[in-house]
C-alpha cells in the first residue's frame, strides 16, 4: 500500500471518528468530510481537496461508504459538480473559491447553466444577453433556452455580452447568477417526449453584483470553453459491456424471440459490436488521461454515443412493431418535470425520442465534427464572416 | 428477370387539381397546433375535418366505383390524398376507413360501401397496425347465433369509426363481418403516433352481420392495397420534413451565415433530396401498379413500402436534427411528422418484412433455401 | 399512325430504295441516311435532322435495322455524338456545322474531349491550358487528363485560358482541337483496375485556327456547361429492371447457394430495392423530358448510381470471398486499352475497383451534391474566394 | 452479462520502440513504387524485405519462447508489427509464416519452430484465405506411407513458403504434417491483392512428416490468432488511409481554397477519424487478449475482425475517393490499400462471419433460434 493511501485512510478515519455517521447530522458529516479536505482529494487544500492525484478519490468513496456516510447526491447537482466547480476553481478568486465551492459539493446550493440562447446554440458566443455596469453591479437583461434543472437551482454560471462594440467573442463575460433574483422567471421547456426536461429563463433586470463576475470582463468566451471542455469530457463513459442503450435492446432481443427476424439480428449485431469498440475505445482514452495523455477522443466518443444510441433505439421499435407504439409507461404524454433524465429508461417509444436530443445536447455532432476536422486532424476552419467585426453589426 | 409494364408516373391534370384542393382544404383546417393538441387529449380537429374531407370534398369514396355510389376515381387518386395526408400528419382515418375498409368491402352488395363512400360512416379493419398483406390475421369465434368474442390490440382507426369489420371463423373459413362500434369494448392506447392513434378492441358476444363469405382474399386485397398506398403518405411525410428544413435553414443563421450555407449540411439535404425524389417515384409507382391491377403490384408494393418507410423516417429523423434544439420541442412541429414515421415505419409490414416477401417474388433466396 | 410517322416512313423508304444496304458501301449508305435527315431526326434540316422531338427517331432506327442497314456505332463515338455534337449544333457556326457534324455521325470522325486537367478536375474552370492568338490562329499549350479514346480521336472539344488576366470563370475559350496536330502527344493513363481506359494529352504549340473557336472569346465557361450538362443526362439510364450491377450481383446470388448468409441477403435486398426504385425514378424523369418538363434529378440520379454500383460490387466480394480474389479474366494486371468502357464486366475484383471511378468521372459525387443543393434546393454557394480576381493571382 | 477483463490498451515503451524501429525499415524498404511493381510480376522487393524483418530484427521470432530460439515476446508486439505492415502494404508473409504457421506449431518438438524463428524457413497453412476459425477445414488424405496427397485453392503466404503445413487424415483424426514446397504443385493466382498473392497448391503423392497427432485443434488456434492479429493490419491499413488522405487535402487546392477546408468533407474525415481511432482500440484489445490467453479471446476477436474488416475497406474508399482522379490512377498508392483491405476483409472469416460467432457467444440468437 502507498503512503499515500496510507495517509488517506487515516484522514478518513479521523473524521468517522469524529463525525460518526450514524449520529451525525447528514449536512454536518459533509461540511466536516469536505474541511477534512476529502469531497474531492484533487482540489486544493482548504478547498476540499489535498492536491492529490484524482484517482485516490476512489479509495475515500469506498472506505466512507463502507462505513455508513452519507452521500452528496452528485446526480442533483451535476451541472454544479461537472461544470461550475471546475471552472471557479481555475478562474475564481480566492473569495469566490471559498464561497461556492463548499455548499456547492455538500449540494446545498444547487447550479444549473445560463449559456445557450434562440439564437446562440452552436453559435454559443453570439449570445445576445446584455449585461450592463451600473457601479458595482450589472444589470442582466435577456432570454436563456436549454437549462435543466434551473427550477431546483439556487446559483447560475451565466454568460453575457458586456460590449456588443468588440467582435463577437470579445465582448462576453462569465458571472455567477443568483436563481432567487426577482428578475428571474423560469418557464418549463416542454419536448418531443411531453416531458420537460429543460426550462427557457427569461432575465429582466437581474442585479448582479461584480463580486460575482468570474474572469475579467470580456474572458467569458475562454472561461465558457473550459467549461465546455468539461462537459463533453463527462459524457459518453461505458465501462461495462451491454451498458447503455445496446444492454436494453439486448435485454428485449432476448425476451422477444417471436419478433426475431434476420435482418434486425444483423443490425443489432453490428450495433453490439460498435457498442462494445465504443466501450473499449473509451477504456482506452480513461487508461491515457491516467497517464496524464489527454487523448483526442473525446469528442469523437460522444458522437458514437449519439449515433448507436439512436439507432439502437430506433431498431428496438422496428423489433416490437406495434407493442413500441404504446407510449403507455408512467405519464404518458402528461408533461412533467423529472427529476433527472434518463436516457434508457420508461419505454421503447420514450427512449426512441429522447436518444434524438443525445446529438444536440452538449454539442451538435455537427459541431463535433468540426471540432475533431479542425482541432484533432488539422484541417482550416470555416470561412467566420463575423470574426472580426464589432458583434453589433454581425448580430442577427 | 421478367420485365414490369411501363406506368405512368406523372399526376394527371385531375390529380394536380385534387392535389391543390386538399392541400388547400388542409392548410386551412389542420395546423400543427391543433395536432398536436391531440397529443394532449384534444381531439378537436379531427371530426370536423374528417367531415370536410369526406362530405365536401368526396374523398371517401374515390376507391368506390360510380354505381355503388363513389367517386369512380383510381388509387392514384388516392396515394395523392395520402401524399398529403402525410404532408400535414393529419389525424384522420383515411388510410384505415377509405383505403382499407373500403377495399375489403367492394365485392359486398348492401349499403355500406355506399355509406362509407358517403362520408355518412366511418369503419376499420380489426387487426394490428403492423399486420401486412401476408402476415397472419385475427380471426374471431362465433357462438353460432351470430354473436362474435375476441380481442385484437393495437389497431388503428377505432376511435374515428362507428363500424368495425372483424374476420369470423365459419365452418368454410373467415367470413367477413360488421360489427356496431358501440357493440365493442375499446380502450385507447396512449400512442407513440397519437395522429392514427391506436386502440385495444375486445367483442363480447356482440352481434355482427356476415358481409362476404371469402372473407380472408378481401382482407389481404384490402391490407395489400393499404400498404402499397401508405407509401404515398410517407412519400409526402418525407417531403415536408426536407422542404420545412430546406426552408428553415436558409434564414436560420449561426455564426453569421445562414446555417444551409455549410457544405455539410447541404450534402445531406442532397442526399435526403435524392431519398425523397425516389420515395415519390417508388409511391407513385405502387398506386399506378394498384390503379391497374398490375400483376407487379405486389412486387411494386414491397419496394415502396421497404423504401418509403425508411425514407420518411430518415427525412423526419434529419428534420429534428437539422433544426437543432427548436426541432426537439413541443412547440415545433418536426416531432408530429417523427413519430408519425416511425408508426408508420411498422405499420402494414415492417420494411424487412417486404424485403423478405420481395426475396421470394424475384428469386433470391436467403441462406437456408 | 400519326401523319409524322406515315412521312418518315416514306422517307425511310425511299432511302432504302436509293441505297440497297446490301448493295451499299457501309459509309456511302450512312452520309447518305445523313443527308436524307434520318440520322438524328430532331436535328434541323441539311444537319441530319428533320427538326422532329427526338422520340421519333425510335421509328427510324428500328425500321432501318429492320432493313438490315449498317449502324454508326454510337459506342465507338460517345464523346462525339453525346457531347460535342450537340455543343456544336447550339454554339456553332452554320459553317463549323457543316463541316463537323455529319463525318461525326457516321463515325468517319471519332471525337474526344480535353477538358480537365492535373490542377482543374472538380475545380474545371481553374484550365491552365494557354491559348494565345497569333494572327489567325490559337497556340496552345498545356497538359490534359483523363481523356478517354484520345488514341482514336481524329477531333477534340477543348476548354483553353486565353485571358489570364480575368477572373477564372471569364478568361476561357472553347476550340474544336485537331487530335493530329504533331504538338499533341498522347500518353495512356493506367487506373487501378490495370487497364488504361484514359489518357494524358500534352499539347505543345499545337495550332487552332480561329475558324475552330466554338464560340465567342472569353464564352469558354458557358459552352462547356452545355457540354457537361450533356454529359450528365446521358449518364445513368436503367429502363429494365436487374440491370446495370445489380443484374450482375443478382445472378451470381442465384448461383452460388453455398455463399449465401443472412446479413448479405438482407443487404443484397436493400440493393435490389434501391436499384427498383432508381429505376423507376429514371422511368419518371423520362416521363418528365418527353413531356419538355426536365426534373431535377439527373445529377441526383447519378449519385444514386455509384452508390449503388459500388456497394453492391463490394457485396459481391464479400458473397465470393476468395473467389472474388482471383483477378484473372483476360488479361489479369496486364495493361491494357480498352475499347470501351465496361462498368460490369471481367469478373467481380474488376467491376469493385471499376465503380470506384463511377463516383469521380463525369462529375464528383462531391460535385453533383453541391450542385442540388444549389441548384436545386436552392442554398447558398460555397465561399469563393477566387471567383472575382484575376486568375493569375488564385491559381496554384 | 459477465464482464471481460480491463486490459492495458496502451502501448508500452517496448511496444513504441518496436514500431518506430519496423516503421523506419519500412519506409526505407518498402516504397510504393515498389510495391507497385508486384502487381507486374516484378517481386523483387519481397525477399529482401521479409530477410530484413526477420534476420536483422529478429521479427519471425515474436511469438516463440526464448527456449525454443524465438523472442519470447507476446501477440501485442506481434500486432505492432501488423499495424506498421498494414500501414505499408508490405507484401511480406508475416501473418501467414510468423503468426500463423508459428502458433500451429508452439506444441510441436523438432527444429522447424526455431528455423521459422530464426527466419530460415518460411512456412504457411494450406488452407483457403477466407477460412475463419470456426469454418471447416481441408484435411488431405494420404496412402498410409507417409505420402498425401489433394488439392487446397485460393492458399496466402505460399509463393514466400519453403515449407506447407497440412491437416492429414488419420485413423485418430486429422494430423499436422509438414511437406516441402517443392514437393508441391504450386499455381500463382493472379490475385486483387497481389501484396498478399494466392496459388492454388496441389500434392500428388508428396512426402509428409507429421509433427503433431492432435492437428486441428492446432490449426484452429492458429487461425485464431491469425484472425485476432489481422485486426491490427486492418488498422494500421486504415490509419494510413486517413493520414494520407487529411495530408493531401490540406495541400490539394480547388476552388481557390485547399480541399481539406470543405466542410462536408471535414466531416466524412472527422466520422473516418473516430471510426479509425476505434478500430485501433479494438485491434489492440483483441492482441491484448490474445497475449494474455484471456477467456474473452474469441469475443475480442469477433469484435475486432468484424469491425476493423469494414472500417480498413471504408478508410480505403474514401482515400480513393476524396484523393479524386489522382486516387483512380495506378500511380498513386491509394489502390494497394483499397486491393489489401478488400482482400483482408474476406480473409480468416468474413465480417458477417464474425458476426454470427458473435451472436452465439453472448447471447444474442437470430430469428430461427
Amino acid at each position: 500500500m502507498s503512503a499515500v493511501v496510507a495517509d488517506l485512510e487515516k484522514r478518513v478515519d479521523a473524521l468517522l471518528a469524529e463525525h460518526d455517521p450514524a449520529a451525525t447530522e447528514r449536512l454536518e458529516f459533509l461540511r466536516a468530510r469536505f474541511d477534512a479536505g476529502l469531497a474531492w482529494v484533487w482540489y486544493p487544500e482548504g478547498l476540499g481537496g489535498l492536491g492529490l492525484p484524482q484517482e485516490h478519490q476512489a479509495v475515500v468513496d469506498s472506505l466512507l461508504a463502507k462505513a455508513g456516510a452519507p452521500g452528496n447526491h452528485p446526480e442533483k447537482n451535476g451541472i454544479g459538480l461537472g461544470m461550475a466547480a471546475p471552472t471557479i476553481l481555475r478562474f475564481g478568486t480566492d473569495e469566490q473559491r471559498r464561497r461556492y465551492l463548499r455548499p456547492l459539493w455538500t449540494g446545498e446550493e444547487v447550479w444549473c447553466q445560463l449559456f445557450s440562447e434562440p439564437g446562440a446554440g452552436s453559435d454559443l458566443a453570439n449570445v445576445a444577453t446584455r449585461a450592463v455596469r451600473d457601479g458595482d453591479t450589472w444589470v442582466v437583461n435577456g432570454q436563456k433556452v436549454w437549462t435543466s434543472g434551473a427550477q431546483n437551482a439556487r446559483l447560475a454560471i451565466l454568460v453575457a455580452r458586456t460590449d456588443p462594440d468588440l467582435p463577437k467573442h470579445a465582448g462576453l463575460t462569465y458571472f455567477l447568477c443568483d436563481m432567487t433574483d426577482p428578475g428571474v422567471e423560469i418557464r418549463p421547456l416542454r419536448q418531443i417526449t411531453g416531458e420537460a426536461e429543460f426550462n427557457e429563463v427569461f432575465l429582466t433586470d437581474v442585479r448582479v453584483p461584480d463580486s460575482q463576475r468570474l474572469g475579467a470582463e470580456g474572458e467569458g468566451w475562454r472561461v465558457a470553453n473550459a467549461t465546455l471542455n468539461n462537459e463533453r469530457v463527462s459524457i459518453g463513459r461505458a465501462s461495462e459491456r451491454e451498458s447503455g442503450m445496446i444492454g436494453v435492446v439486448s435485454r428485449t432481443w432476448r425476451e422477444r424471440p417471436d419478433r426475431r427476424t434476420p435482418d434486425l439480428h444483423d443490425r443489432l449485431l453490428r450495433l453490439w459490436v460498435d457498442s462494445e469498440v465504443f466501450r473499449l475505445t473509451g477504456q482506452r482514452l480513461r487508461q491515457k488521461l491516467a497517464q496524464g495523455q489527454p487523448g483526442p477522443e473525446g469528442a469523437a466518443m460522444k458522437l458514437t454515443f449519439a449515433r448507436i444510441a439512436q439507432q439502437a433505439s430506433g431498431l428496438e421499435v422496428e423489433l416490437l412493431r406495434e407493442d413500441a407504439l404504446r407510449y403507455e409507461s408512467d405519464q404518458g404524454w402528461t408533461q412533467v418535470r423529472p427529476d433527472r433524465v434518463d436516457f434508457t429508461g420508461r419505454d421503447a417509444g420514450y427512449r426512441y425520442l429522447r436518444a434524438k436530443g443525445n446529438s444536440i445536447e452538449g454539442g451538435t455532432s455537427e459541431i463535433l465534427r468540426n471540432i475533431v476536422a479542425e482541432r484533432v486532424l488539422g484541417l482550416p476552419g470555416e470561412h467566420r464572416v463575423d470574426k472580426d467585426r464589432p458583434w453589433k453589426e454581425t448580430a442577427r | 428477370m421478367s420485365q414490369p409494364p411501363v406506368l405512368d408516373l406523372l399526376p394527371t391534370e385531375v390529380e394536380a387539381d385534387l392535389r391543390a384542393t386538399v392541400r388547400g382544404l388542409l392548410d386551412a383546417r389542420c395546423d400543427a397546433a391543433a395536432v398536436t393538441a391531440v397529443y394532449d387529449g384534444d381531439r378537436a380537429v379531427v371530426t370536423p375535418l374528417w367531415q370536410s374531407l369526406t362530405r365536401e370534398l368526396g374523398l371517401a369514396g374515390l376507391l368506390v366505383p360510380e354505381d355503388r355510389g363513389g367517386a369512380g376515381a383510381s388509387a392514384r387518386e388516392a396515394a395523392v390524398v395520402l401524399e398529403e395526408l402525410g404532408r400535414a400528419a393529419a389525424p384522420v382515418p383515411f388510410l384505415t376507413s377509405a383505403v382499407i375498409a373500403t377495399t375489403a368491402l367492394l365485392d359486398t352488395d348492401g349499403d355500406l360501401l355506399a355509406e362509407l363512400a358517403a362520408g355518412e360512416r366511418t369503419a376499420t379493419l380489426l387487426v394490428p397496425l403492423s399486420a401486412g398483406p401476408q402476415d397472419p390475421l385475427p380471426v374471431l369465434g362465433t357462438d353460432g347465433a351470430g354473436r362474435v368474442s375476441g380481442s385484437v390490440t393495437s389497431v388503428a382507426g377505432v376511435l374515428e369509426a362507428d363500424t368495425l369489420l372483424v374476420l369470423v371463423a365459419t365452418d368454410a373459413g373467415p367470413a367477413l363481418g360488421v360489427v356496431g362500434a358501440s357493440a365493442a369494448s375499446v380502450v385507447p392506447v396512449v400512442s407513440l403516433d397519437m395522429t392514427r392513434q391506436l386502440a385495444d378492441v375486445t367483442l363480447d358476444g356482440a352481434e355482427v352481420t356476415l358481409v362476404l363469405d371469402e372473407g380472408e382474399p378481401a382482407v389481404r386485397r384490402a391490407l395489400q392495397a393499404g400498404a402499397a398506398l401508405l407509401a404515398s403518405e410517407q412519400a409526402g411525410l418525407a417531403r415536408w420534413c426536407l422542404e420545412e428544413t430546406v426552408a428553415y435553414l436558409k434564414v436560420r443563421p449561426q455564426f453569421g451565415r445562414v446555417v444551409g450555407g455549410f457544405q455539410a449540411l447541404k450534402h445531406r439535404l442532397a442526399d435526403l433530396f435524392t431519398e425523397v425524389e425516389s420515395a415519390s417515384a417508388a409511391a407513385v409507382n405502387a398506386a399506378a401498379a394498384l390503379a391497374a391491377d398490375d400483376p407487379d403490384l405486389v412486387v411494386a408494393t414491397c419496394v415502396a413500402q421497404s423504401y418509403c418507410s425508411d425514407v420518411a423516417v430518415h427525412a423526419a429523423e434529419e428534420a429534428v436534427q437539422l433544426h437543432g434544439g427548436i426541432g426537439m420541442t413541443w412547440e415545433h412541429p418536426a416531432h408530429l411528422y417523427l413519430k408519425r414515421a416511425k408508426a408508420d415505419q411498422v405499420a402494414l409490414g415492417t420494411p424487412g418484412a417486404h424485403r423478405t416477401r420481395l426475396a421470394e417474388l424475384v428469386d433470391l433466396p436467403g441462406a437456408s433455401a
